[in-house]
């Protein structure tokens, strides 16, 4: 049973990296990032790391997409590709 | 008790860098100094230390090495250190008087950036950890993009691309060590190599070799790798990449010298990787193209530049004929080439202290108006030409034995065409630097004393290590 | 074939994802033009590790490295995790975030001077102060 | 980075993708206890952390303690970003000029203000709790400093500013590394190896195991310290482009 | 022990004047006390043979030094001319009121010391690290005039010489060690049985072109360049220090490193190596015919004459090489008197082409006897130094049994007539518009080191017993 979330997990992990890397728009690219390490702090905790899974929802999630914000908000929101 | 000093020469720029930003500017440009200087003494006490008895290793936090994590000192690591310290004073003493010019406020925090990025580079050079060795990495590599980015608006830019490619390079490397993990467990070099001797070395242990070492040489500026290099020297401000340049780019050299063959046997390496003589024959056509290159430059830092970019090429060559004589030369070309890339930088900024540019066409006759300066800048130039009494001469000539006797001809008549480059560019240099309008420039005006003092020091360095050399070849081996 | 289904795909499923995921965020580093994209692919490339390091070190049924307080003496260590690449990861994951700040600030910075942080533009503009 | 196309790009990632799935099908199995990573430094951790340092979540304990180098070095990369984030982005510009528009509603400002204290708490929770359960000096550094970061979006950045200055919260930072540093000196001078927490026992005068924790606690102490002054100095310098009167 | 002490005097002397390069004649001053010194401490050794190893860079290639008759006798010949050389640049320079005259001697001894240093040297190693040093150190004086010729030429100079010296010598140096093991000068079956057969013929093809400084035919481009520097370095250096140098480094690898047994089974790549001689002593002979410039043609000459002791050692028989050794002094002797004249004639008539010279022989009696003395010994006539080394070279090619390096031999000599002898019948020819009397003979300090010198060229005919009795036991 627990492989099953596994496999899922992983396989929506790819799905958003491949979406934030696709997508053209910057803003939603840093969302799209931030709900992938969300994803992957869900996938530390299945595995059993739970000290790296509160660290990386804390750090990857929270704080590396407000700076990510706060960066966009003084550059462009427009992306060439 | 000398062992439990000796991790002290990470202790000491630590604190340094902790406590210049809480200091007035001048206390902390002065205390800097200080800790540069006790940085050196120390580094030579440990060493002679070390000349007596035999290597020894220091446990952080008391634990044993497979658990914790260990520092390694032995005869070489020592020898790098002195001469990284040595680095570190020479820049203090030359660029102190005038960097509240150049940093204005921001001068406390660029020197705790400097010590930190030297108790990094101390810290690659020791540790005995693989994991240890990227948290170092890291720093280094973090202090080196601020230290980068200090410099005027394409400063940015070369930081940046150093960024990205300096990350991607230590997260290859980090992977390379999550592949050595998987398959043995510990962290420890020495612990690696106990498990590792009697072991047959499948596909996975081939695989981390290559990404560590494809992580390296990304991290070395070494031939298809090499982009973010030039500028980033180029555009950083000069009081940075003359400490810098000499450095960073051997330090990561040493580091795949001490990974590699702490962990693995020259056989070992050899029939894991058995096209190891790519690197031979990449290294071979890097130093012919920027052998090629550095004659057509029209500023005096790119020349130097280019030279560097060759000299990386020496190392990754010299390293990969993996026989025992060449090892050896690539150790001491390690030591001799920071010498010599330190005492151009070292010239060039000098000149640039007085004449604001050292391109060419601005260098007019500047044997007449800065003699002593321009000189300096000769001899490290004939140096890195090879001429005999200096250490140019020997590395070259260690170099190249060691090719030779591996039947690697092309390898060093590539060395030699390098040098024959540098013989005409020297050939183009010096009727600019001495004979063009030498009757306009009246009056010689040479740099400050101090200046004067850490140049004669460098060049000095070269003469010295180029007479020692037979003793110093003795001690690496 | 089917046991290399089985034991390739659903086994080392993990790090497969992790590859995949290396290889998404090295493409994303190359390819790319705008640097803010190449900083994503950058952290999608070193959180992949950390997952590649942390399924290094996992145990099937063993549940999170917590000894229960006093009973450090009987007990198997099978039925807890590996601490060691969890500690390595905790500090790559900090040392990422602490780059992605630094980069940032240049981007803001390269936005400032060149007015775009597409690299191609900025290069051509760089082309034209060297001319 | 360079001009090829994007096929050819795509084909060599290809080729290193084998190449590194070649390496993993040779690498043990996924998950099975008896594989070789556990034998050496893990299951020694497992069965001692308990004992020697009373902390039994293992992961703070051969963070603080058996490798605590490496945390020291890391507490230093995040001190290393917030100097370069401000060196970079350092501007001799006063705050007037940073223009800011506050429209946060009433509503939104009242919950703030009952949400941030109880974060706050949770975070020193997360701290003091570091042995039991997950959690430990990163993770209420970062709490503390995301509920300042709060702060400043719900209240904007010029009240937080003269709240919380920067020139002051550099040197908490500064101050937090200072903390693990000198842990690390006073076992130095008290004749152990750096960081090597058993000697502290003359000073706290309790069994060993408990002064290995209390080790551990100062330590994190630290680290927090640093981790939230850093992000919030991150934050603060990235909205406002470095246009902090410092 | 003493070795050093040779070695040692030009280096006090170059660091005096360093010392006190602002104070007036100084230079001059040091350099004859240090000459003379030299000159009495060669004397009073009675050859006494040592050896000293400073510092130990390789198992066995070190920085050592070691005395032999050849190199007695080479380094009594650089002191010797030394002396006369300083004296007549002191007549040269003031009458010109060069004002750099200090860094001129300064530099004058550091090229002594370096030149000195090769001839002690006692292995291959400390050899090529003073034979590099003399390159660096000739530069300054080749460039002295400052303007754009002296630099061209200066720059040519260093790159032809640093250039050859870097892409051939080095690799060869570093071939022979990777083979050998050693760069000890006596190790001939060393080389014989470890060195391949084709990479012993690239070895020495490396070693012949690598010697630049010795002016074989396609590396000769230099010297005439080299000929824009002041007479007294043109003369002293680039008819006697620099370029023996080169044919002396030429003669001990040849000899001592390689061995004349190792040639022994290669009589095609003897020939070769004959070849590659003449051609350099033709061909330069016949260039020098045809040139104008006086210093220029003697240039050219002296190319030829070089080829001839190259010719000398490549024959490989012990008279052949005896030979070389006496050309190497006699050629010393002859050639800076006619430089010595040359720059005579320049101080009083600023005059550089021999079409300029007509009737000037009536106005400088002794300066253009003197020429006329040397170059008979250049030629080779009797009663000169010239004749005793010709007639050795002559019975040598004989013993080695190669009969066409007989003629080249003559043919050489009579070239050398065919350029040398007009230089005086242009002298001596009546010229009518020449009757100003302000041309007077050359100053005293110039006429001194001629009328020396041409004494010493006819004065080693008479004593030649005791020259070839220390140069045949090696």
């Amino acid at each position: 049973m627990l492989a099953l979330l596994n496999f899922v997990l992983l396989l929506l992990l790819i799905l958003t990296a491949i979406l934030a890397i696709h997508v053209k728009d910057n803003l939603t690219a840093v969302f799209t990032l931030s709900a992938y390490s969300f994803l992957i702090c869900l996938v530390y905790a299945e595995l059993g790391a739970p000290d790296v899974a509160f660290t990386e929802a804390t750090v990857g999630a929270g704080v590396s997409t407000v700076l990510f914000v706060a960066a966009i908000l003084h550059t462009t929101k427009r992306s060439s590709d | 008790m000398p062992e439990r000093i000796s991790i002290l020469i990470i202790l000491i720029p630590f604190i340094g860098a902790l406590l210049f930003p809480l200091l007035k500017h001048n206390i902390a440009k002065y205390l800097s100094l200080i800790v540069s200087m006790l940085i050196l003494f120390l580094a030579i006490f440990i060493f002679s230390n070390i000349l007596n008895n035999n290597p020894f290793e220091y446990n952080l936090g008391g634990w044993k090495r497979d658990v914790g994590v260990a520092f390694w000192f032995n005869k070489f690591n020592l020898i790098f250190c002195i001469v990284l310290s040595s680095i570190y004073l020479l820049t203090q003493i030359f660029f102190i008087p005038h960097y509240h010019i150049i940093y204005g406020k921001k001068l406390t925090k660029f020197l705790s950036l400097q010590a930190l990025f030297f108790m990094s580079c101390f810290g690659l050079i020791l540790t005995a950890d693989i994991f240890n060795l990227y948290v170092f990495l890291e720093i280094s590599a973090l202090s080196s993009y601020a230290l980068i980015a200090l410099g005027k608006g394409r400063a940015y830019v070369a930081s940046l691309r150093y960024l990205i490619l300096g990350s991607v390079g230590a997260s290859l490397y980090l992977l390379g060590v999550g592949f050595l993990f998987a398959k043995f467990g510990t962290l420890n070099i020495f612990e690696l190599q106990s498990i590792v001797q009697n072991q047959v070395l499948g596909r996975s242990t081939f695989v981390s070799l290559v990404l560590i070492i494809l992580g390296l040489l990304l991290k070395m500026g070494q031939f298809p790798f090499y982009i973010w290099l030039p500028e980033a020297y180029e555009h950083s401000p000069t009081s940075v990449s003359t400490f810098m340049a000499p450095i960073s780019t051997k330090v990561s050299a040493f580091l795949l010298f001490k990974v590699l063959l702490g962990v693995f046997s020259i056989s070992q390496i050899k029939n894991l990787l058995p096209e190891s003589t790519f690197f031979v024959h990449l290294a071979t056509v890097s130093i012919f193209y920027f052998g090629a290159i550095s004659i057509r430059q029209n500023c005096l830092k790119k020349m130097l530049l280019c030279v560097l970019l060759a000299e990386i090429s020496y190392l990754t060559g010299s390293f990969w004929i993996l026989s025992k004589s060449s090892l050896s030369a690539f150790s001491f070309h390690i030591i001799s080439d920071s010498l010599m890339i330190f005492a151009g930088f070292v010239c060039i900024a000098a000149i640039e202290y007085l004449n604001k540019s050292s391109q060419f066409k601005d260098l007019k006759g500047i044997g007449r108006k800065m003699p002593f300066t321009t000189m300096c800048f000769i001899l490290a130039l004939l140096s890195l030409i090879g001429l005999p009494p200096m250490c140019g001469f020997f590395s070259k000539f260690y170099i190249i034995l060691g090719a030779f006797k591996e039947q690697h001809f092309l390898f060093g008549a590539s060395l030699l065409f390098s040098s024959l480059m540098l013989v005409i560019a020297t050939y183009k240099l010096i009727p600019i630097l001495f004979f063009e309008d030498y009757k306009k420039i009246a009056s010689s005006r040479d740099v400050p004393l101090r200046m004067k003092f850490v140049l004669a020091c460098s060049i000095l360095s070269l003469f010295f290590v180029g007479i020692f050399s037979g003793s110093l070849m003795k001690l690496i081996s | 074939m089917k046991s290399f289904f089985k034991n390739i795909i659903l086994g080392q499923f993990n790090y497969l994802a992790a590859v995949a995921l290396i290889l998404i965020g090295l493409y994303a580093v190359t390819y790319k033009r705008s640097f803010l994209k190449k900083i994503i692919g950058l952290t999608i490339f070193q959180t992949a590790i950390i997952l590649f390091f942390i399924s290094i070190g996992y145990k099937v049924g063993a549940s999170a490295p917590v000894i229960p307080h006093g009973k450090g003496h009987e007990f198997q260590n099978f039925l807890f995790q590996n601490p060691l690449p969890q500690v390595l990861m905790l500090t790559a994951i900090v040392v990422g975030v602490a780059v992605t700040g630094l980069a940032l600030a240049l981007l803001e910075k390269i936005y400032d001077e060149y007015g775009s942080i597409e690299e191609n533009e900025i290069l051509e503009q760089l082309r034209k102060d060297d001319a | 980075m360079f001009k090829v196309s994007r096929l050819l790009v795509i084909l060599l990632l290809l080729i290193f993708g084998f190449f590194l799935v070649s390496g993993i099908g040779e690498l043990p199995l996924f998950g099975n206890p008896s594989n070789p990573v556990h034998k050496q430094a893990g299951n020694y951790y497992l069965e001692h952390a308990e004992i020697e340092m009373e902390s039994p979540n293992v992961v703070t304990a051969v963070l603080a303690d058996y490798r605590a180098v490496d945390t020291l070095l890391e507490t230093t990369v995040v001190l290393l970003a917030g100097f370069a984030v401000m060196l970079v982005l350092f501007s001799t510009g006063n705050i007037s000029k940073f223009e800011e528009v506050v429209n946060s509603s009433y509503i939104l400002k009242i919950s703030t203000k009952l949400l941030i204290p109880p974060v706050q708490l949770f975070a020193l929770y997360v701290l003091a709790h570091g042995h039991h359960s997950p959690g430990g000096g990163f993770q209420c550094g970062v709490i503390l400093g995301s509920s300042l970061i709060l702060q400043a979006l719900v209240f904007g950045v010029k009240e937080t500013l003269n709240k919380y200055p920067p020139k002051r919260i550099i040197n908490v930072a500064i101050f937090g590394v200072l903390i693990f540093y000198s842990i690390g000196l006073i076992c130095f001078i008290q004749g152990g190896n750096f960081l090597d927490y058993s000697q502290l026992q003359s000073i706290l005068s309790t069994t060993e195991s408990h002064t290995r924790s209390l080790g551990i606690l100062f330590v994190e102490i630290g680290v927090s310290l640093t981790v939230m002054s850093v992000i919030y100095l991150m934050y603060i310098f990235l909205i406002t482009k470095g246009e902090v009167n410092n | 022990m003493f070795c050093v002490y040779y070695i040692l005097i030009p280096l006090i002397v170059f660091l005096l004047t360093f010392v006190m390069l602002k104070v007036k004649y100084s230079g001059a001053f040091f350099n004859i006390v240090g000459s003379l010194s030299l000159i009495f401490l060669l004397f009073s050794s009675q050859f006494k043979l040592s050896t000293i190893s400073i510092i130990e860079f390789l198992p066995n290639a070190s920085l050592a030094f070691a005395t032999s008759n050849f190199s007695f006798i080479f380094a009594t010949l650089v002191a010797f001319l030394w002396f006369v050389t300083v004296i007549y640049s002191m007549g040269y320079l003031r009458t010109l009121d060069d004002k750099k005259e200090n860094k001129f001697f300064m530099f004058f001894a550091i090229s002594i010391f370096s030149a000195l240093g090769v001839a002690f040297s006692s292995n291959l190693f400390t050899m090529y690290l003073f034979y590099e040093l003399l390159t660096i150190s000739t530069f300054p004086l080749v460039s002295h005039y400052q303007d754009s010729q002296a630099v061209s030429s200066g720059r040519k100079y260093v790159l032809f010489i640093l250039g050859s010296s870097i892409c051939l010598l080095l690799p060869a140096l570093i071939l022979l060690y990777s083979f050998t093991g050693t760069l000890e000068f006596d190790q001939a079956q060393l080389v014989a049985n470890n060195v391949p057969r084709q990479m012993f013929l690239i070895i020495v093809l490396m070693f012949l072109f690598g010697f630049a400084k010795s002016a074989l035919m396609p590396f000769h481009f230099w010297l005439p360049g080299a000929m824009v520097a002041p007479t007294p370095v043109s003369a002293l250096l680039h008819a006697v220090a620099v370029v023996k140098v080169g044919v002396f480094c030429l003669y001990k690898v040849f000899y001592h490193t390689l061995g004349f047994e190792n040639f022994y089974h290669l009589p095609y790549f003897k020939n070769v190596l004959i070849i590659i001689s003449s051609v350099t002593v033709i061909l330069s002979s016949i260039i020098a015919i045809n040139q104008d410039g006086l210093k220029k043609r003697l240039a050219y000459s002296t190319i030829s004459q070089l080829g001839y002791i190259i010719l000398g050692i490549v024959l490989f028989s012990q008279t052949a090489l005896l030979g070389a050794s006496l050309h190497i002094v006699s050629h010393a002797f002859s050639k800076i008197t006619l430089f010595f004249c040359a720059g005579a004639i320049y101080v009083v008539t600023h005059k550089k082409y021999i079409s300029e010279l007509k009737g000037l022989g009536y106005k400088m009696p002794i300066t253009f006897s003197c020429f006329l003395i040397g170059s008979l010994g250049i030629i080779g006539f009797p009663f000169t130094g010239g004749f005793i080394s010709k007639w050795q070279l002559l019975k040598g090619s004989l013993e080695a049994g190669q009969p066409l390096v007989f003629c080249i031999f003559l043919l050489g000599s009579f070239i050398a007539a065919l350029y040398l002898l007009p230089v005086i019948f242009t002298a001596y020819q009546k010229n009518p518009n020449f009757e100003e009397a302000s041309i007077s003979e050359a100053p005293i300090y110039c006429l001194i080191p001629i009328i020396i010198t041409a004494s010493m060229s006819i004065m080693i005919f008479f004593c030649n017993d005791f020259l070839i009795e220390v140069l045949r036991v090696k």
